[in-house]
């Protein structure tokens, strides 16, 4: 922790995770205690120590059974998600939600239509959800900060103070906010609302990585060298900032789907809902929640695991990747 | 891999020895890693007053070893083996609380980077007093003149000032001054010094060289020095132990050292100092490799690969440590 | 540091002033509103013209703005159309923000008081099972999403158990209210039934509210102890044989908690957010849950004042943060 | 896969409610905790789904605040518990004139208002006065009075409302402009109750102002006065409670219970919770799924017979397919409505057959709903040549109505329906506050929406004269089609009939039209909106117009 200039010290966690970019590969070794072979770049070195750590292959496995059962899911499921298939059934009183049955082993929601098939395909939205809205913040960040990071002066002081006034509003009320607007609920306007906030995050920590770069050997060099400008950004500094942009996206996966239910239980979710995704089905589950629990334990229990999955690989990652927390 | 234990016998003080370690073995374990012997059944003996350094390149397992004997190695993944009896109690079998009271009291140590060894955000003062009010028992009313005593002692300037002063508002030779008037607060009978200069600029190494050398003098405090520049053994050291690859390879008076090294090792390392009064132009002889390239000594000589005149036998056998007096050599084919 | 203070008010007002502008302008130029929120079915096209000539709603954006300001520059922030008509917006905030404030201290108080000791715990374990399993809690405690972990809680405890109340702040025993810290007025007034109860009510919220900010200092915490435990000055101390007391408190926590520090100030952000579903979920009449309501009703003026409050709130108090830091870190002091 | 729940956990609850309500009585002054027999509790406690807006009715809008102020005020005419039927209630007795243009009320004698003021003609003419000359902002703000009486004194022509006279202490006269059937009904709405002239005076009442976007109301909103058997104790808004104790000078009988406490909980499953819990007695609206559950912990659910109309509106002058009749009707039969209220609205829910439920005059028992019949439905439209035809489908989101408990389950259910029978369906939804309202009414911007309405008192022009009555300006947009012009005349017309047998034959009449040559929007259902108590309740008589009094009210320990 070095107290370079402890009043920037609000983004630090942001920023500190910025730094172990430019960080050397050495890491700090306990006396006596075998020091990483020189040369080993901090890839491979932060590899070689994941393959080992088991929190890393917990959270690498859920999130690739996940994956994969958002591939495959359509094929796989028993019945058509969308369709009422158990409609008859349904009585609002005496029974809204028909229960377990021949075919449909958890049962269907109040619609009639299957609840296993809409659970494991809503593990296809659920993606969608999480990865679109990742890759929207992370494109809304990539250009802020590449703006700041790469040319510094009067460009960065005024893309930051954006930066700021955006992080000035606690996360979620701002997605709240975003979605609670949006002319038209939909998927897209859920994923928007959640992207938005990561905007501010994503273009803090490129920054602070693309900035730790300028200063660093290499790039010096380059510039040295008369490499152009544009040249050092895109071929010298962005890439070695990547790393904790990585980490930090699988951190916002986890994120993205958690807000997404939150703002379905607050009723700004995607109103459509033939297209099932989890987060929407615990939100809208609350209706249910006194009775018929299961309608909200199985979703949130999805939303729970596969949230953990992404997290537990993405604190992993981070661990690996900073030089700070190799003991 | 056991040597032979070495009978103390007595040096120009003439009395018992005060830490006497025997076959201190270090080995370190971390989980999907092969288990590394950082210091592999060392011997030596530290009399009262006496000076005796511990040299070598870094990873050759000195630091480790004062760590050990300081009871100060991560709490897991190492084990300790051997003995380091200090006045007749093994330091290395002491419960962790009575450990903690010698420490500072009766052993007291000071490290390689005087920056990072004080604490950024506790006055210089109190990180002085603090060790009186642990092992004196004082107030830290009743501490503070004796701290600006100690500071005054080991040259810094308008210690009341300092007192009150943070570790970044320091100079580095001032640092290290005040790590040693930490150290030499309760006035312990032994003092580690690993690496006390490495960090500071070549006057102000001097500087504390010479503080430590006089320290040592007028309060009788054993030091052992740990360094690998030769330049400081030769000004402190009445006696030098070369290590290697976590092995003492040759042992002896400073002056024998000097005069004749029998080991290849020490004598590169000698060799590879530029001197001032050689002739101009005399090529400077690096030891070639490093010590990466190190064999494993449990059928050879570790330093075989880098040796300057290997034979045979060095990598078939493990050269034993023959003893004489002071004098110890561990060499298949010494230089004579 | 005075005029690092002044600078960051400045700066914070600037943030505010901006955010302002965005949210107006951002607000009105949305669909339906607070005219149709009021007169729902029984519009007719007379009523809602009448309506919005009435707000002022007719006329252009920069003109409702410069009003705004106008008024705002005097205190006059407008009155809630929708949450409590009629009612100064200022009013509802200032109003309802001890309920938030009470509940919001309790839960960082548990998070804090649960997450640094065991954050210091699962440093010194690290490696351990302990500290495995404390890391995976915490890990757990970000995926479960907030009103699930609150119906669960209210489930077992209030509904199953009946130890605890299902919602609200308080039993209605007629307390005297004087700060509207509920909690306070009951000691302030001796009616310590109405204190009892009111803690009572507290209890499940705020372990609902608590959890993602002791995730969250749990693991700053530890990762900042792992580190200080590698310094050197520790190994210096250790090697002036202190007391372990000694060696924890006054070399190791002084430092690791710098970062823990910053790191609660981020969390008043994550709080006033999830303070919207946790207030929701318990129906705690606070700034969260008037926030919630205000969106449903379009009430503008009092949404403009919560969120500009909010986000002021949150940029003060990393302000103190920031000030608090410095005062813990000599080596900013002392520049 | 239901949570198993435990009788004894209900008696603690109770228990534990019961030392609460002592513990009140004990610090309440004002609320003395004997309300009779002591193994009935002195406190029945309602959650509230919002906080009331005011007190004062006038400028009252919404269900929440008339639920409290109902119980505060009372109006010269009444609604006989549990119909939607009008009953005297202030006024014993009314006459009209030979015109129908002067209606003599003869009202209840020794009645004062809880600040003791007497309750006279002069007090009912004041009232009358008071909400005809409101001003400026106070104009929006009495927005019932707009609706319901036309404009105000500034504007005479366009009042219903003439004037007052006190003829004697107690006969009071008031003079309308028009004939309707509306009057003297809409007297016993809660907007229009009777209130104390000095404490009007007092506070200052009819200073309403428009500040910035909203309205600010007089110190009087806060401290209500009127003849109820409740008075307003408190209002705890840090605590959001609302505390009524009993009216000490009501003229009939005391309350049951003494004290009625309002808590407000936004939150539906929390109400829930709270009821089991024990800690609050009921709660409106319940949602129908938890019916059952309800039942099954012992509490009462009370289902009020349906006094509303969900219908799908349809817009012939976005869309001009649907100024094709056939069309219209192919939508009629493609709906499979029954299936609908089986599976999707509560328990007592019926298809309905017209824009008016049966319990109004003027309903036609002869017809029948169109049956579901999709090939029916493929025929119609092939032969208006119009199988390709698509419609813009809108439903609003954030929004439960007692009539559409879930709107976006009743839309789903029908795009399927019409996408069966060929139609495509462009799916739109918004926010009912965010935007639904205005692109219905105002924008015309769907071809077919969800909407539907909660009669406030028992007309059929309530209904009927809402949807089509004014020509130019409604959601059917009627004005664009060849019989819109004789529909809203024939509304008018039927609505000045003074003879209730003529007037409910008129009606009769339209809505067979409706349903056979106009069908401008296809009316869906009834469904009956419900209030739930616990076990302990005795006494509640839900009413249609979801107008319950809670003076009856007995909660046992």
């Amino acid at each position: 922790m070095s107290p370079a200039n402890p009043f920037t010290r609000r983004k630090d966690r942001i920023d500190e995770l910025a730094a172990t970019a430019a960080s050397p590969s050495g890491g700090i070794a306990e006396a006596g205690a075998v020091d990483e072979k020189p040369g080993v770049s901090l890839i491979a070195s932060a590899w070689s120590r994941l393959k080992r750590s088991p929190v890393f292959l917990l959270g690498a496995g859920i999130t690739l059974v996940f994956v994969v059962l958002a591939l495959v899911s359509p094929l796989i499921a028993p019945h058509d998600p969308a369709a009422g298939l158990l409609l008859d059934q349904v009585r609002p009183q005496s029974n809204p939600v028909p229960g377990p049955q021949d075919g449909f082993p958890l049962g269907a929601d109040s619609r009639g239509r299957d609840l296993l098939s809409r659970l494991l395909v809503g593990s296809q939205q659920t993606l969608i959800v999480g990865v679109f809205a990742t890759i929207t913040g992370l494109a809304g960040g990539l250009s802020l900060g590449i703006l700041a990071g790469a040319f510094g002066g009067w460009v960065d002081a005024l893309v930051m103070r954006v930066v700021d006034v955006m992080l000035s509003i606690p996360s979620l009320l701002l997605a709240f906010s975003i979605a609670a607007v949006a002319a038209r609920p939909s998927q897209v306007t859920v994923i928007i609302a959640v992207a938005a906030v990561q905007v501010p995050v994503f273009a803090r920590l490129l920054r602070g990585s693309m900035l730790a770069q300028r200063s660093s050997d290499h790039v010096v060099a380059a510039r040295a060298l008369g490499v152009t400008e544009r040249a050092i950004v895109f071929r010298h500094m962005l890439p070695n900032s990547l790393a904790p942009v990585i980490v930090q996206s699988t951190l916002v996966l986890a994120v993205s789907i958690i807000d997404a239910a939150a703002l379905s239980f607050l009723g700004l979710g995607n109103p459509n809902d033939r297209q099932p995704e989890w987060g929407q089905m615990l939100g809208r589950a609350q209706t249910y929640i006194y009775d018929y629990p299961h309608l909200a334990i199985y979703p949130a229990l999805c939303i729970i695991v596969v949230a953990l999955g992404f997290t537990l690989m993405g604190e992993s990652l981070r661990e690996a990747l900073d030089p700070k927390s190799r003991r | 891999m056991t040597d032979t234990a070495t009978t103390p016998r007595p040096s120009r003080h003439g009395d018992e020895p005060l830490l006497s370690v025997r076959d201190l073995s270090v080995t370190f374990r971390r989980q999907g890693e092969e288990p590394f012997t950082a210091v592999d059944g060392v011997s030596f003996d530290v009399r009262p007053g006496q000076t005796v350094g511990l040299v070598g390149e870094s990873g050759c397992g000195k630091s480790v070893t004062s760590l050990a004997i300081m009871g100060l190695l991560p709490p897991r993944g190492n084990t300790v083996e051997g003995t380091a009896s200090f006045e007749g109690t093994d330091l290395l079998r002491l419960p962790a609380d009575e450990m903690r009271d010698r420490r500072g009291r009766d052993i007291a140590m000071i490290f390689q980077d005087p920056l990072s060894s004080l604490n950024p955000v506790v006055s210089v003062g109190l990180q002085v007093t603090e060790v009186l009010e642990r092992h004196r028992g004082m107030s830290r009313k009743a501490a503070q003149p004796v701290a600006r005593e100690l500071l005054d002692r080991v040259g810094i300037p308008d210690p009341d000032r300092r007192l009150k002063d943070y570790p970044h508002q320091l100079s580095g030779g001032m640092r290290q001054r005040a790590l040693i008037a930490m150290a030499l607060a309760c006035a312990p009978r032994l003092l580690i010094a690993d690496e006390p200069t490495t960090a500071l600029d070549v006057t102000i190494q001097a500087q504390i060289l010479s503080l430590l050398k006089e320290l040592v003098e007028d309060t009788g405090t054993a030091l052992v020095m740990i360094t690998h520049d030769l330049g400081v053994v030769a000004g402190l050291c009445d006696e030098v132990n070369v290590l290697y690859g976590g092995r003492i390879v040759e042992r002896g008076t400073r002056h024998e050292l000097f005069a004749n090294p029998r080991h290849p090792y020490t004598n590169g390392l000698l060799a590879s100092i530029p001197r001032l009064d050689g002739a101009r132009g005399a090529p400077l002889t690096p030891i070639r490799g490093s010590v990466a390239d190190n064999l494993p000594w449990d059928h050879a000589c570790a330093f075989a690969p880098r040796c300057s005149q290997p034979v045979d036998v060095c990598t078939a056998q493990t050269p034993p440590l023959e003893e004489s007096g002071v004098r110890a050599l561990r060499c298949h084919n010494p230089v004579r | 540091m005075a005029r690092f203070i002044i600078r960051r008010l400045l700066q914070m007002v600037g943030v505010v002033a901006v955010l302002s502008v965005l949210l107006f302008a951002w607000l009105r130029s949305l669909p339906g509103g607070t005219v149709s929120a009021i007169l729902g079915e029984r519009a007719t096209p007379e009523t809602r013209a009448a309506l919005t000539e009435a707000f002022g709603l007719d006329q252009p954006i920069y003109v409702q703005y410069l009003k705004f300001v106008q008024r705002a520059a005097t205190g006059d922030f407008g009155v809630s159309t929708g949450v409590l008509p009629g009612t100064d917006a200022l009013q509802i905030f200032v109003d309802r923000l001890p309920a938030t404030i009470e509940l919001s201290v309790a839960a960082l108080g548990l998070a804090v008081l649960l997450a640094v000791p065991l954050g210091y715990l699962s440093a010194r374990r690290s490696g351990s099972p302990l500290d495995s399993g404390l890391v995976i809690l915490s890990l757990v405690g970000v995926a479960v999403p907030v009103f699930f972990l609150a119906f669960l809680l209210k489930y077992q405890f209030a509904v199953e158990w009946n130890w605890l109340p299902v919602s609200g702040r308080q039993d209605s025993l007629g307390c005297t209210r004087i700060t509207n810290f509920f909690v306070l007025d009951g000691l302030m007034t001796r009616e310590f039934d109405c204190s009892a109860s009111a803690l009572k009510h507290l209890v499940l919220p705020s372990l609902a509210l608590a959890t993602i900010p002791f995730a969250v200092i749990f693991r700053i915490t530890r990762a900042s102890v792992l580190e200080v435990l590698g310094e050197d000055y520790v190994r210096t101390a250790e090697s002036k044989g202190l007391t372990a007391r000694v060696v924890r408190a006054r070399h190791v926590m002084r430092n690791a908690l710098l970062p823990v520090v910053t790191t609660i100030g981020l969390q008043t952000g994550a709080l006033l957010a999830g303070a919207v579903l946790t207030e929701k979920v318990f129906a705690w009449g606070g700034i969260g849950d008037a926030l919630a309501r205000a969106f449903e009703v379009r009430d503008y003026a009092v949404l403009q004042v919560l969120i500009l409050a909010a986000a002021g709130i949150y940029v003060f108090i990393n302000l103190l943060v920031d000030i608090s830091y410095a005062i813990i870190d000599p080596r900013v002091r002392t520049r | 896969m239901r949570l198993k729940r435990t009788a004894p956990i209900a008696l603690m609850a109770v228990a534990a409610l019961s030392i609460s309500a002592c513990a009140e009585s004990e610090r309440d002054d004002s609320g003395g905790g004997d309300s009779g027999s002591s193994d009935l509790k002195d406190t029945f406690t309602f959650g509230a789904a919002g906080a009331p807006d005011v007190f004062d009715p006038l400028y009252a809008t919404d269900g929440e605040t008339f639920r409290i102020t109902r119980q505060i005020h009372q109006g010269l005419l009444g609604i006989t518990p549990g119909t939607a039927d009008i009953q005297p209630e202030l006024a014993e007795s009314w006459e009209p004139s030979e015109d129908g243009l002067s209606w003599t009320f003869s009202l209840r004698e020794g009645v004062t208002f809880s600040d003791g003021e007497p309750f006279d003609a002069e007090a009912v003419c004041y009232n009358m006065d008071r909400m005809y000359n409101q001003e400026g902002a106070g104009q929006q703000a009495a927005e019932y009075w707009t609706y319901f009486f036309g404009s105000f004194s500034d504007d005479p022509e366009g009042s219903l409302y003439d004037s007052c006279e006190a003829t004697d202490e107690s006969t009071a006269v008031i003079n309308i402009t028009r004939n309707t059937s509306s009057f003297p009904t809409i007297l016993s709405l809660d907007s229009f109750s009777m209130q104390s002239p000095a404490a009007l005076e007092a506070g200052d009442a009819n200073n309403v102002q428009a500040q910035g976007e909203g309205f600010t109301y007089p110190e009087y909103s806060t401290n209500p006065v009127g003849v109820g058997p409740y008075v307003l104790e408190s209002y705890d808004q840090a605590n959001q409670t609302i505390t009524l104790t009993a009216n000490e000078s009501y003229y009939g009988d005391a309350p049951a219970t003494q004290n009625i406490v309002f808590r407000v909980i936004p939150d539906e499953s929390t109400r829930r919770q709270e009821l089991q819990a024990g800690s609050i007695d009921g709660y409106d609206l319940p949602n129908p799924v938890d019916w059952q559950g309800l039942e099954d912990d012992g509490n009462t659910v009370e289902i009020r017979d349906a006094f509303n109309i969900l219908y799908m509106g349809l817009n012939p002058e976005r869309n001009e397919a649907l100024q094709d009749l056939r069309v219209r009707q192919a939508i009629a039969h493609a709906l499979n409505r029954e299936q609908l209220v089986q599976t999707q609205l509560p328990e007592g829910a019926q298809v309905a057959s017209q824009f008016i439920p049966e319990a109004v005059s003027g309903y036609n028992p002869d017809l029948e709903p169109y049956p579901y019949d999709p090939d029916r439905a493929q025929e119609l439209l092939a032969e208006a040549g119009q199988e390709d035809l698509t419609l813009t489908f809108a439903f609003p989101t954030e929004v439960s109505r007692p009539y559409m408990p879930d709107p976006q389950r009743i839309h789903d259910a029908f795009v399927q329906d019409l996408e069966a029978v060929g139609i495509t369906v462009e799916v739109v939804s918004k926010p009912w506050n965010g935007g639904y309202l205005d692109d219905v009414s105002a924008n015309g911007a769907y071809d077919a929406w969800l909407l539907g309405w909660t009669g406030d008192y028992n007309a059929a022009d309530n209904f009927l004269g809402t949807f089509f009555s004014n020509l130019n300006q409604n959601d059917f947009h009627t004005s664009v089609m060849p019989w819109g012009e004789t529909l809203s005349q024939d509304l008018q017309a039927a609505d000045a009939i003074v003879d209730e047998g003529e007037r409910e034959a008129a009606y009769q009449e339209i809505n067979a039209q409706l349903r056979d040559e106009y069908l401008p929007g296809i009316p869906i259902s009834h469904s009956p909106p419900a209030l739930v108590v616990s076990g302990d309740v005795e006494g509640l008589t839900p009413s249609p117009l979801t107008a319950e009094t809670f003076d009856t009210v007995t909660v046992s320990q």
